[in-house]
């Protein structure tokens, strides 16, 4: 059995020993511990120097007349592999930063577990039905964890934000449909490395590939909050619980981009090609607007999901222009991006849990009762910035460097972008934690113990990334040479 | 005044059936449009004898005779059923058995 | 062993962020050592006992090789020299100013991460490595402006840096790319800059690139973080916004020469940039009451000489200038400090006075400084100021005279300030209490006094690591014109402010900094604050309500008006029904 | 006739048998209404065991007008399965049912019976009259809260639209006779073949069209479908959104495949039955989004599955006819675990409407998570069965180029996702109105644990499932 | 004599079919139902089904008519008050009736009206109908005998006041 299938099997069977009655917190710590540890050694047996994939697993699952055979394929590959590490990593601290005595406990924690697993499995499947199916399965989890254990508006927030991402996952399952539709009868398959390998040598025509990839694109688009398709995500993630928005924000958000990356881009080229001018016109609205419009909030949660709408911008410039400094730039950013995401919403969290307060204009120097929170949220302030040392920093750089020579224009209004997070980063820096500290705030605590170390866990891998991206890009070029000999 | 052909026969069935749908589209009572079921069934009927007779299948008629059954036996329960329904709402209007809508 | 210059502040630095917190008596020891150590490793390569070692492949991808390595070449080696020397001054001279500090230990773990960035930019050897380490030094200003993050004026202060300085990044990044696009590598290789030349990206990379350095080195437009950046301690305003960070910029500009050369219209550009920005910067330092505030004032006019000497292609001149400079200003700097020390941190010059009878070895050191700012024959400040004088008049007159103005005003202002806080009479009870600082504090005030003497002297060696003295086309005019702007200067500030008690001129324009605050807070702020709510309108109202909800509305209502067709009439079920059966007919046949 | 005689052994013979029986019993000796209920069941139980030996048998009886293949073997279990599960619903709810409950067991055995021969016909005749022994039977069931004015008109409503589908049948069935002059469906599809497809044949099929789109509630045959569904018996709503509506599709099916399936034909009916199937969705998902009322609800929401259906039928191709039938047992096992967990409400006297399941999550998480797990299949969200059933459909459409269809799908399906949602949303965020947890018969608990487990295992794991439908279309041969 | 007779039934079917809907008092209406099952009898007989004719009317005018009689005797349903035809309802139904007549007309085909006068001596069709009910039809017609027993059920379960 492939150890991917094990991490799938051992999340699933905490989930199980909840509902039998186990003390969920504890269950699902020694579940997410175990998985991290375990895709820490699957990291280390990874073959980084040799291409394709590894530690696969390949049956048969469904065959019927028809119908493209359907087989349960797992396996990782460069691409993927720094994914399932970011999973694992950010489901562990979302589970250690959930307070363990919250309501209708054993229902949140299986929540948790339930988000985690759609995104594992989506990360690791490599048969679209999987892939697909493990995604949006975690839809229904999230949902009722932000309705449930939301903060202000849930209900209205939680609907929207199901409803946008079910139509958006209900869009992209007509753009499979229609993928699989072009390629000739006999070809069609769910597998992705077959279907890869027949489309790089036997490429479909332009027309063909139009209207699969817009249908991908949007689908695609709508779940990692493409403008204007973004409207469910900031104050989804700002009334969702920390720990929902840790997993969302920071790790499910990125199947959007993951299958951009491995289904849309590689498999339609063509498609990708001709729409090229409106996903590069959509991403300046990324960049810009939403940027601007992040300036403009005036709580730290919602601050913080605009500038996580607002981020996958540089994501999508990396993807659009498709080349090996891009898209590893992609790779790197998507593990950076979900490691500071869920480092600022934990700490936003940790905010609103200790002060009761959420608006900038009353909230202030907290750095004092709380300097472990402040650190880590100028950390993940600093990460989110693009400050070299920590992980986004050589990500946003590749991408830069990835996109400037076919768009330089274009780049150079996205650097901009840099400048305009910094702006509303350090303004929430500057609100929350500098300053007076108000009367009402006086007797804020701070983390203490070992609930510190999900927070260092998050810092450190930041940390390791930043200062020497080595440590992944060796394992992202593998996969990255493999998409790049398509065109 | 030829002989009828097919085509006479067919017609007349058509009308026949057409009336008793617009029967049931414009009469209020329950029972009134019970009655122009009656005269779709019968329209349906005339059609199979004529088809039957006109290619000399004698299947057709098998089936007008399942028709004539079928609808007394429909005509059976639709009247307890309406009976039932007089007795609650001491009416077989159709405007005024409207309290399931939207 | 010459990585010892990067690893030991850096290890400090994170020794003392992750552990040494609580700690701030070991957490001083960890960041003195630290600088200590890397003040010797300079101090082993400039005398050539140790050597540049192998670089490290950082990213390595196709078409984009970054390493991190080490350029030791003699313009990184006087750098480092006077980085480290003054860092580990600054160092020790904090252990007095610190000293009551509950937060001391986090300040020094800032330090060590700053020289450690410092360091970084000064050895790097490509431009990706120079933005990372330039970056990193932004940072670890800002943490060190925000030191006092409780005081609403230093968190405030410590944005405004970050974020001029992040402009300033956004050129610089861009000016990397173009270069890397056309030249096909990041790396300082003046071989490879050979692409950029007679191309018309030429003048845009350099003045991309040149960008950085506005934004560093405090020069117009992007100088308004500066001044507020004095909120920070004054060690740090000594060691960063005085001596060594804001002289990245210069040093920055020095390293990529290369590029800047190929293109005349882009240096005319820089020196014209750092000839106004001197200019415009003495003139607000004459009206500045706040003594740190004069200081920066003063560095930023320093630092448009120095930037003009680049525009004038001598890198010589600037180069030198900056050792100089980074030497008196920081003894400047630590002399005020000591005072405002010994005054409890009250600032404000008019509300000292008579303080150098009380604390004379300040009062010695800090005149010895502002002598050798004022450009006083004999001290380091002359010689330094000289060489730009001589390159201004070589290339463009009216610079010249612009800088010789400043030069008249740069010794008035500074005669200002000495006379008003050190002569005359106490003007407040903290004045008439002051006392001396601790030696921790006037070791270095000595030290650097010395230095501030004798580094002008070619005995020092400075122009001789530089590459030798310019001598070919000495105007014999400059140095007399400059002695008379200096002299001038002198009189007029002894004159004004000999025995006054209060301001006796006032001029707005200069007192209000020429407004520029004023007109950012007006256009580009209200710009940034309008055009965010005006799209924050758009994207709740726009995108969110009529987008996404009205779609959501426009289909409920939908459901609704379906819904009406089912009105419970069995009348009209059948007609709907009847209509279903026709519209099939319909179908069927009505082709 | 005497080819055939285990025909005895046919589920419709042994449940028209069983329940002729207890009518006597009944009628003789007092029997308590749950002890008939129980017999009921071992009724539908002993038809199944019957079933099991002959499910490979292939026959052709009595001069062609009854076939037994895969297709009515797997149909016939399918009936078997809903008529057990309405009697287990019956069970549960008969509190709700004032008088002759043992009637009320009784009766479903012969529409079940109807519906088992329904599986088999191959004739127009024998197709009328077992179609009307399943709707004369479900118009005294529907009614059968005479005590209940909404009962009662739910009845009446039926019986009256219900009426208009027999003479459309009817009418059509007397074209397609006078057209080919045959009654069986390969008599007309000879003819067909032979003559080509005629003014006369087209109308018939277009009124036969009318008769079963009244039967899988189909856009615009559909008007009858949400009072009735409110109105009736929760039970029989049951049986009606899932029975009678898998007896038209069932029809539907093996009337395309059989007489029709010829691509004179074939040109005329794909369109119409997409149009249909495109109306269906849309008006179903949308016109339940303002619903509140959940068995109103469900009605709506049967529609829109009914689209779905249809859009399985109209692909035309193998792929299609199989997702259909897997859609239809992923639609009966989400159906009637909402509907059990309805009936089960409808005991502690709660309302029908979506606010009476508030904060049910805390007071009973078994029933919540049924629930939940229902709307979500419906809703067609992975791994549920309503996922991969939706999948399926949408691919097979999509490989006959109905890719305009699929498009109107997704959207409708999209829309459909707010009101299940909306019944998840109460279930598990608001706090219960009232308090107390909600007590189940064991049997009630394994039944709705295995009906979740089913549902989820085999949308994950389709492959049995799809194993079944795949060899139940093959059994038609087209 | 055959085309006389023909119109004739035909005029009177149609007539009184459309008597069942004008008619306000619902007994005229059922007269006239009734008069209708005659001449559609009348019909039967001349197309040479004379079971089926004898059948309708034994069933359908003997039995059904009078159900339909007595319920209404039974109900004391008065006539309906105010015109029985609204202008809506008689528009869709008129729409109606264009929409299916057309339907309907285009439907026959042109060989539907070539005089078919080879009229073969029938064999005794209540024989023959009578060999396909036991032979063939021998299934629905069971079926047919379960749905009479369902029917019956019902109407007891439906309407008796107390079971």
């Amino acid at each position: 059995m492939s150890p991917l299938t094990i991490l799938l099997l051992v999340e699933a069977a905490a989930i199980g020993l909840i509902l039998l009655g186990a003390s969920p917190k504890k269950v699902s710590l020694v579940a997410a511990g175990t998985n991290f540890l375990l895709s820490l050694w699957i990291y280390a047996q990874f073959p980084a120097g040799v291409g394709g994939y590894h530690f696969v697993e390949n049956h048969s699952w469904i065959a019927l007349g028809g119908l493209p055979e359907i087989r349960y394929h797992v396996g990782v590959d460069g691409i993927s592999l720094p994914l399932v590490l970011l999973t694992t990593l950010v489901t562990l601290a979302a589970i250690w930063v959930a307070p363990a005595k919250i309501k209708r406990a054993s229902e949140f924690y299986s929540y948790l577990l339930l988000l985690s697993l759609g995104a594992l499995g989506a990360f690791v499947s490599l048969d679209l039905f999987f892939f697909y199916a493990f995604h949006e399965f975690a839809l229904i989890p999230t949902f009722l964890l932000i309705g449930i254990w939301g903060a202000e508006n849930r209900q209205f927030v939680s609907l929207q934000l199901t409803l946008y991402l079910g139509l958006g996952s209900l869009v992209l399952l007509a753009g499979i449909i229609a993928l699989l539709g072009v390629v000739p009868a006999e070809e069609r398959t769910f597998d992705i490395p077959r279907l890869t390998d027949y489309l790089r040598e036997n490429p479909l025509a332009t027309s063909q590939q139009m209207l699969p990839f817009l249908l991908l694109a949007i689908g695609f688009g709508t779940l990692v909050s493409l403008f204007p398709f973004h409207s469910w995500a900031p104050f989804g993630y700002a009334s969702a619980p920390a720990s929902a928005a840790m997993l969302h924000a920071g790790v499910l958000k990125k199947f959007g981009l993951y299958g951009l990356l491995r289904v849309a881009m590689p498999l339609l080229p063509g498609g990708a090609e001709a729409w090229k001018p409106w996903i590069l016109a959509l991403l300046l609205g990324n960049i810009l607007f939403i940027g601007l419009t992040t300036i403009a909030q005036k709580e730290l949660p919602a601050m913080l999901g605009f500038s996580s709408v607002m981020h996958m911008g540089y994501l999508f410039l990396g993807l659009a222009c498709w080349n090996a400094l891009g898209v590893s730039g992609v790779v790197l950013l998507m593990v950076a991006h979900g490691l500071s995401a869920a480092l600022l919403f934990a700490v936003a969290g940790e905010v609103r849990e200790r002060a009761g307060e959420i608006r900038f204009a009353e909230l202030g120097g907290l750095a004092r009762r709380m300097p472990f929170v402040a650190v880590a949220f100028l950390v993940g302030s600093f990460a989110s910035v693009g400050v070299p040392g920590l992980a986004n920093f050589p990500g946003e750089l590749l991408i830069f460097f990835g996109s400037w020579k076919s768009q330089p224009l274009l780049t150079a209004v996205v650097v901009w972008g840099i400048v305009i997070s910094a702006v509303y980063q350090l303004r929430a820096v500057r609100a929350v934690f500098y300053g007076d500290l108000p009367q009402h705030l006086a007797e804020t605590g701070d983390v203490e113990g070992v609930a510190r170390i999900p927070y260092v866990l998050l810092m450190a891998a930041l940390l390791i990334l930043g200062i020497w991206p080595g440590t992944l890009l060796g394992v992202v070029g593998s996969g990255v040479k493999g998409f790049l000999s398509l065109n | 005044m030829g002989t009828p052909t097919l085509g006479h026969y067919l017609v007349l069935s058509g009308l026949l059936f057409a009336i008793g749908l617009a029967g049931v589209i414009v009469r209020r009572d329950l029972l009134i449009m019970y009655m122009c079921l009656e005269i779709m069934l019968n329209a349906a009927n005339l059609s199979l004898v004529a088809f039957s007779r006109f290619s000399h299948q004698v299947r057709g008629q098998v089936l007008v005779f399942f028709v004539i059954t079928v609808a007394a036996v429909e005509v059976a329960v639709g009247l307890a059923l309406l009976v039932s329904l007089y007795r609650m709402k001491r009416t077989t209007k159709a405007e005024e058995i409207t309290a399931l809508k939207f | 062993m010459a990585w010892l210059l990067l690893l030991a502040p850096l290890t400090s630095a994170f020794l003392v962020w992750v552990a040494l917190r609580p700690y701030p008596r070991l957490s001083q020891a960890v960041s003195i050592a630290a600088s200590g150590l890397a003040f010797l490793t300079a101090l082993g390569i400039a005398l050539g006992k140790v050597g540049a070692p192998a670089a490290l492949s950082w990213v390595d991808l196709p078409g984009l090789r970054i390493e991190i390595g080490m350029t030791l070449d003699s313009l990184a080696r006087l750098m480092l020299l006077m980085v480290t020397g003054v860092a580990f001054l600054i160092h020790v001279y904090s252990l007095g100013y610190m000293a009551e500090d509950p937060g001391r230990a986090r300040f020094f773990g800032e330090l060590s991460l700053f020289l450690a960035s410092m360091i970084g930019i000064i050895v790097s050897t490509n431009f990706v490595m120079m933005y990372i380490f330039w970056e990193l030094v932004g940072v670890s200003s800002y943490l060190l402006i925000g030191f006092w993050f409780e005081k609403n004026s230093a968190a405030d202060a410590a944005r405004k840096a970050f974020l001029a300085n992040r402009v300033g990044d956004f050129g610089f990044l861009l000016g990397i790319l173009t270069f890397w696009a056309t030249c096909g590598t990041v790396a300082f290789d003046p071989g490879a800059a050979r692409g950029l030349a007679g191309n018309w990206l030429a003048p845009v990379a350099a003045l991309l690139l040149f960008c950085g350095c506005v934004g560093k080195s405090a020069q117009i437009p992007l100088h308004v973080w500066l001044p507020d950046a004095m909120e920070g301690p004054t060690p740090v305003s000594a060691l960063i916004h005085a001596a060594t960070m804001v002289a990245a910029g210069v040093y920055m500009l020095c390293r990529i020469f290369f590029v800047l050369e190929l293109s005349p219209e882009a240096l005319s550009v820089i020196a014209w940039t750092g000839g106004i920005t001197a200019l415009v910067a003495a003139l607000i330092a004459t009206q500045q009451n706040d003594i740190k505030r004069v200081l920066a004032y003063s560095t930023m006019s320093q630092l448009g000489y120095m930037v003009l000497a680049v525009g004038c292609a001598s890198t010589t001149a600037a180069m030198f200038h900056l050792t100089t400079h980074g030497f008196f200003k920081a003894l400047l700097f630590m002399g005020a400090g000591s005072v405002l020390h010994a005054l409890h941190h009250e600032q404000d010059i008019w509300r000292m006075g008579g303080v150098g009878r009380k604390m004379p070895l300040t009062f010695v050191t800090f005149g010895i400084g502002a002598a050798a700012l004022a450009g006083i024959p004999g001290l380091s400040g002359f010689f330094s100021k000289e060489e730009i004088l001589q390159a201004a008049a070589r290339n463009e007159p009216v610079l010249f005279w612009m800088a010789a103005f400043t030069a008249a005003l740069t010794a008035f202002y500074m005669t200002r300030i000495t006379l008003v806080a050190f002569l005359g009479k106490p003007r407040t009870k903290a004045a008439e209490h002051a006392k001396e600082s601790p030696f921790v504090m006037g070791f270095p005030l000595i030290v650097l006094s010395v230095l501030a003497v004798i580094a002008g002297y070619s005995f020092f060696g400075i122009e001789h690591l530089l590459g030798g003295h310019e001598a070919e086309g000495k105007n014999p005019l400059v140095p007399m014109a400059s002695l008379t702007a200096v002299l001038l200067g002198l009189t007029a500030g002894a004159i004004t402010y000999g025995r006054a008690n209060q301001e006796r001129i006032a001029i707005p324009l200069f007192e209000r900094k020429f407004y520029f605050d004023e007109i950012y807070d007006w256009t580009v702020l209200k710009l940034q604050e309008e055009s965010a709510r005006l799209l924050a309108w758009a994207d709740q109202w726009i995108v969110g309500f009529v987008l996404v909800r009205g779609g959501a509305f426009v289909v409920s209502l939908g459901g609704e008006m379906l819904r009406l067709l089912q009105a419970g009439n069995l009348r009209e079920y059948a007609f709907l029904f009847a209509l279903g059966a026709g519209g099939i007919l319909l179908l069927l046949f009505g082709r | 006739m005497h080819e055939g005689l285990w025909i005895i052994a046919a589920p419709e013979v042994i449940l028209a048998a069983g329940g002729v029986l207890l009518l006597l019993v009944e009628s003789v000796v007092k029997l308590q209404s749950r002890a008939v209920g129980v017999l009921v069941l071992g009724v539908h139980l002993i038809a199944g065991l019957c079933l099991l030996p002959f499910a490979r048998t292939g026959a052709v009886l009595w001069d062609g007008i009854y076939t037994w293949d895969r297709f009515a073997v797997s149909g016939k279990a399918f009936f078997l399965l809903v008529g057990m599960l309405v009697t287990y619903l019956s069970l549960e709810g008969e509190q709700k049912i004032p008088t002759a409950r043992a009637e009320f067991y009784i009766l479903p055995l012969f529409c079940t019976a109807g519906m088992a021969l329904l599986c088999s016909v191959r004739d127009f005749v024998l197709l009328f009259v077992a179609l009307e022994l399943v709707t004369v039977t479900l118009f005294v069931l529907v009614a059968y809260r005479r005590t209940d004015a909404s009962s009662l008109e739910a009845g009446a409503k039926y019986l009256i639209v219900g009426g208009l589908a027999t003479a459309f049948l009817v009418m059509g069935i007397a074209y397609l006779f006078g057209a080919t002059g045959s009654t069986q469906f390969d008599g007309v599809a000879r003819s067909a073949e032979s003559e080509g497809v005629g003014p006369v044949l087209l109308l018939g099929l277009a009124f036969l069209l009318v008769g079963l789109g009244f039967k899988a509630a189909a856009v615009p045959f559909h008007i009858w479908a949400p009072d009735v569904y409110q109105g009736a018996p929760t039970p029989i709503t049951a049986y009606l959104s899932v029975g009678s509506k898998a007896a038209g599709f069932v029809v539907l099916l093996r009337v395309l495949l059989l007489p029709f399936w010829n691509s004179a034909f074939q040109s005329h009916w794909v369109p119409l039955i997409g149009l249909l199937g495109a109306l269906s969705v849309l008006l179903g998902n949308l016109a339940a989004l303002p619903q509140r009322n959940l068995k109103r609800l469900l009605g709506y929401s049967s529609i829109s599955h009914a689209g779905f259906l249809l859009l399985g039928l109209a692909s035309h191709s193998f792929l299609g006819f199989a997702s259909m039938l897997y859609y239809l047992l992923a639609y009966l096992v989400a159906t009637f675990t909402a509907f059990l967990v309805l009936v089960l409400l409808e005991q502690e006297k709660a309302g029908e409407t979506i606010s009476d399941l508030s904060g049910l999550a805390q007071r009973s998480p078994l029933l919540a998570w049924s629930m939940a797990l229902a709307m979500v299949s419906l809703a067609g969200i992975p791994p549920l069965m309503g996922f991969f059933g939706k999948l399926l459909v949408f691919f097979a459409a999509w490989q006959s180029g109905l890719h305009l269809l699929v498009m109107i799908g997704v959207a409708a399906a999209a829309a459909g996702i707010y009101y299940y949602i909306a019944v998840v949303r109460a279930m598990f965020w608001s706090e219960p109105v009232q308090h107390g947890p909600i007590a189940l018969h064991p049997a009630t608990r394994t039944l709705l644990v295995a009906l979740n487990v089913g549902s989820i295992l085999f949308g994950f794991y389709a492959k049995p499932i799809l194993a079944l439908a795949a060899g139940a279309v093959a059994g038609i041969g087209g | 004599m055959e085309g006389f007779l023909f119109w004739f039934a035909a005029l009177v079917l149609l007539g009184s079919a459309v008597a069942v809907i004008v008619n306000r008092s619902p007994v005229a209406s059922a007269l006239s139902l009734v008069t209708m099952i005659l001449a559609l009898a009348g019909l039967f007989g001349l197309l040479g089904a004379y079971f089926l004719a004898a059948v309708q009317v034994w069933v359908y005018a003997g039995a059904v008519m009078v159900l339909f009689l007595f319920i209404i005797m039974l109900l004391d349903l008065k006539a309906e008050e105010g015109t029985p035809l609204r202008p809506l309802g008689v528009g869709a139904g008129l729409l109606i009736l264009v929409l299916l007549g057309a339907g309907f007309w285009r439907a026959i085909p042109s060989s539907a009206w070539e005089a078919n006068s080879a009229r073969v001596a029938e064999a005794n069709d209540a024989t023959s109908i009578g060999h396909l009910l036991f032979g063939a039809y021998v299934l629905p017609f069971e079926a047919v005998g379960l749905l009479l027993l369902v029917a019956m059920v019902g109407v007891i379960v439906l309407s008796k006041k107390d079971v």
